[in-house]
C-alpha cells in the first residue's frame, strides 16, 4: 500500500515537474506576451495541480491535506482571474501602440 | 560549507550590492529600493546567527528571529515615510532626485526666469 | 532513493525552472511581461514550498505557501493598476471622484 | 554535496542575481517588480534557514506590502523633464571598491564565526511553558521582549503620523491619494468580491495559529491590509478620510490594549508587561487580536499615503 502511494506520488510530481519545464520552455520560445501568458497558465494549472495531487498521499494529517487543497484552489482561482486581467492589459496596450 | 555559511556570504554580498545602489543611483526611489536590499542583507546575517544557534530542538534561535521580524516592520515604516517624502518632494519641485540647496535654487530660478 | 529525497530533488528542479522562466519574463521588453513574473513566482514558489513542506516534514511551511499564493494575487492587481489606468483613460480621472 | 545544499545553492545564486538586477534595472517599474520577486524568494530562503515566522513576515511585508507601497509611489511621481544622470564613472568605481570591502569584511565575519555559536534557544525553550504559548518566536515577541514589540507598534503609528503630516494644509483630514483603478472592469470587481472573505479567514487563521506555530498578528494584519487595499483599488469601497473617528479608533486600539495590559502588569503581576501565570495566554490572545486589526489598518493607510483631497461629503 505504502509503495503504491509512493509510486503515485512519484508519477504525479514528475508530471507536474514536466509541466513546469514545458512552461519554462514556452516562456523562452514564445514570441509575445499573450503566448507567454498561455505557457504560464500551463504551469499554474497542470504543474501546480499535479504536484498538489502527488503530494496528497504523503500528507498524514487530514488538516494538512485539506490545507493543500485549499492552497491549490486559491492559486487556481486567482491565477485564472489574474490571467484575464493581464490579457486585458496586453490587449489595451496593444491597441494603443 | 554549511548552508548557514552559504547564506551568510549571500547576506554579505546583498549588503554590498545595496550599498552600491544607495550610493550610485540618483533617483530617490531607487535609493529607497537599494536601502531595502541592504537591510535585507543585514537581516539575512541575523538569520544565519539564528540558524547557527539552533539548539534545544528548535531549528533556529528564536531571539534573533524576533529581532528580524521587528526589524522588517521598522524598515517598512521607514520606507513608507521615505516614499511619502519623495512623493511630496516631487509634487513641489517636479524632481525625482534630491539636489543640494544651491543647485536646486539655480534650477528653480532657471525654470521661472 | 527515498520519497523524501525525491521530493527535494523535485523542489530543486521546479526552482531551477522557475528561475529560468523568471529571467525570461523579467527581461521584458514590455512592463506587462514583467507582471507575468508575479504569477510565475506565485505558482512556482507555492509548488517549491509545498514540496519542501512535505519533503522536510515541516507543516508550517505550508502556511508560507498560502501567504505567497494570496499575496501574489494582490500584487498582480496592484501592478496592473498602472497598465489599466495609463491606457484606458487620462490619468486625471483618477484624481477626481 | 547533499540534495538540500544543492537546492540552497540554486536559491542563493538566484537571490543575488535578482538583487543585482534590482539595483541596475533601467526603469523604476522593472526594479519594483524585481524587488517583489526578490522579497518572495527571500521568504523561501528564510524557510531554508528554519525561520518560518520570519519567512511569513518577509513574504507579507518585505515582498508584499513594500512593493505595493513603492508601486503606488512610482505611479504618483511626475517624471522630470530632464533625464536623470547617475553618478560618474570614477565615483562608481570608488563606490564599487567600498562595497567590495564591506562585503569582504562581512564575509570574513561569517567565516571566522566561533565554532560554538552563542544561543538563547535553550533558555527560550525552558521558559516557553510559563508563557502558555507553543511558538518560541511569539513567546520572545510577546513575553520575553514585549517592550520591543510594544515600541515597534508605536514606531508604525509614528510613521503614519509622519506620512500624514506631509499632507498640504488644504488636504488635511481628507482622503489619502491611493491610486485606484480608473475604470475597474467586471473581472477585477469579481476578484475584489471573492478574495476578501478568503483573505479575512486566512488572516484570522494566521493570527490564531501564531500562538502555537509560526504566524501572528503581523502576518494576519498584513493580509487584512492587502484585502482592504484591494477593495479600495477596485473602488468597491471608498478610501476613508483620515479624520474619521472609527479609523483613528482602530489605529490605536491594538497598542492601547497592549499598553493597558502591560500597565496592569504592575498590579496583577510583579512588573510592567508581566502577565500573571495561568492567564498569560488569554491576555496575549486579546493583545494579538486587537493588534491584528490595528496593524492591518495602519499598514493599509501607510500604503495609501498622505491625504491629498478633502472628502466629497
Amino acid at each position: 500500500m505504502r509503495l503504491a502511494l509512493d509510486i503515485i506520488t512519484v508519477v504525479l510530481v514528475s508530471a507536474g515537474g514536466f509541466f513546469f519545464m514545458a512552461g519554462t520552455i514556452g516562456l523562452l520560445r514564445f514570441p509575445d506576451t499573450l503566448t507567454r501568458l498561455h505557457a504560464l497558465t500551463k504551469v499554474d494549472n497542470l504543474g501546480l495541480g499535479l504536484i498538489v495531487f502527488g503530494l496528497l498521499p504523503q500528507v498524514e494529517s487530514r488538516l494538512g491535506a485539506l490545507k493543500l487543497i485549499v492552497i491549490w484552489l486559491l492559486v487556481q482561482m486567482s491565477g485564472a482571474i489574474v490571467s484575464q486581467l493581464i490579457a486585458q492589459a496586453v490587449r489595451r496596450s496593444g491597441r494603443q501602440t | 560549507m554549511s548552508s548557514a555559511a552559504l547564506f551568510g556570504y549571500c547576506g554579505a554580498v546583498l549588503v554590498g550590492l545595496g550599498l552600491y545602489g544607495l550610493i550610485t543611483r540618483a533617483e530617490v526611489l531607487r535609493k529607497i529600493l537599494s536601502f531595502n536590499v541592504l537591510g535585507s542583507g543585514v537581516f539575512l546575517l541575523f538569520g544565519v546567527f539564528a540558524r547557527r544557534g539552533a539548539a534545544a530542538g528548535l531549528g533556529a534561535d528564536p531571539v534573533p528571529q524576533a529581532l528580524v521580524i521587528t526589524g522588517i516592520v521598522v524598515a517598512f515604516s521607514a520606507t513608507a515615510l521615505a516614499v511619502a517624502l519623495l512623493v511630496r518632494l516631487n509634487k513641489e519641485t517636479g524632481q525625482i532626485i534630491v539636489t543640494s540647496d544651491d543647485s536646486e535654487e539655480s534650477s528653480e530660478q532657471g525654470a521661472t526666469r | 532513493m527515498t520519497i523524501t529525497n525525491f521530493l527535494l530533488v523535485a523542489a530543486a528542479f521546479v526552482l531551477l525552472m522557475v528561475a529560468i522562466g523568471l529571467a525570461r519574463i523579467l527581461y521584458g521588453p514590455a512592463d506587462v511581461d514583467r507582471i507575468l513574473s508575479v504569477q510565475l513566482i506565485g505558482s512556482g514558489g507555492v509548488a517549491v514550498l509545498l514540496l519542501l513542506s512535505v519533503g522536510m516534514n515541516l507543516a508550517p511551511i505550508m502556511d508560507v505557501a498560502l501567504m505567497l499564493g494570496l499575496l501574489a494575487t494582490f500584487l498582480s492587481v496592484t501592478f496592473l493598476r498602472d497598465a489599466a489606468n495609463s491606457s484606458s483613460v487620462s490619468p486625471s480621472t483618477t484624481e477626481e471622484r | 554535496m547533499t540534495l538540500v545544499f544543492a537546492c540552497e545553492v540554486v536559491l542563493a545564486g538566484l537571490l543575488v542575481a535578482i538583487a543585482t538586477w534590482t539595483i541596475v534595472a533601467r526603469t523604476a517599474f522593472a526594479a519594483i517588480v524585481l524587488f517583489m520577486v526578490y522579497g518572495l524568494l527571500l521568504a523561501i530562503v528564510w524557510v531554508a534557514l528554519s525561520a518560518v515566522d520570519v519567512a511569513l513576515t518577509e513574504a507579507a511585508i518585505g515582498g508584499g506590502v513594500t512593493s505595493m507601497l513603492l508601486m503606488g509611489a512610482a505611479t504618483r511621481l511626475r517624471a522630470p523633464t530632464t533625464p536623470v544622470a547617475d553618478v560618474g564613472l570614477p565615483l562608481r568605481i570608488a563606490a564599487g571598491l567600498l562595497c567590495a570591502l564591506v562585503t569582504t569584511v562581512l564575509g570574513a565575519v561569517v567565516f571566522f564565526l566561533p565554532d560554538v555559536a552563542p544561543t538563547l534557544a535553550p533558555v527560550a525553550k525552558d521558559n516557553l511553558a510559563a508563557s502558555g504559548l507553543g511558538n518560541p518566536v511569539a513567546a520572545v515577541l510577546f513575553v520575553f521582549r514585549a517592550l520591543d514589540t510594544l515600541l515597534e507598534k508605536v514606531v508604525l503609528l509614528l510613521a503614519l503620523v509622519g506620512v500624514w503630516s506631509l499632507a498640504s494644509d488644504e488636504a488635511w483630514g481628507g482622503v489619502p491619494g491611493l491610486p485606484v483603478y480608473a475604470r475597474p472592469g467586471r473581472i477585477l470587481v469579481f476578484l475584489a468580491q471573492i478574495l476578501p472573505p478568503i483573505g479575512i479567514i486566512v488572516g484570522i487563521y494566521m493570527f490564531w495559529a501564531g500562538a502555537s506555530q509560526p504566524g501572528g498578528a503581523f502576518q494576519g494584519g498584513t493580509i487584512l491590509a492587502a484585502v482592504w487595499l484591494l477593495t479600495m483599488m477596485a473602488r468597491l469601497q471608498d478610501v476613508p478620510a483620515i479624520n474619521a473617528r472609527w479609523l483613528r479608533l482602530l489605529l490605536v486600539v491594538g497598542p492601547t490594549a497592549f499598553l493597558a495590559i502591560g500597565l496592569a502588569g504592575f498590579f496583577i503581576a510583579d512588573s510592567f508587561l508581566a502577565y500573571p501565570p495561568g492567564i498569560a495566554k488569554p491576555l496575549i490572545i486579546v493583545v494579538e487580536a486587537t493588534l491584528t486589526l490595528s496593524i492591518g489598518v495602519t499598514l493599509a493607510l501607510l500604503v495609501a499615503g498622505p491625504p491629498e483631497r478633502l472628502s466629497q461629503r
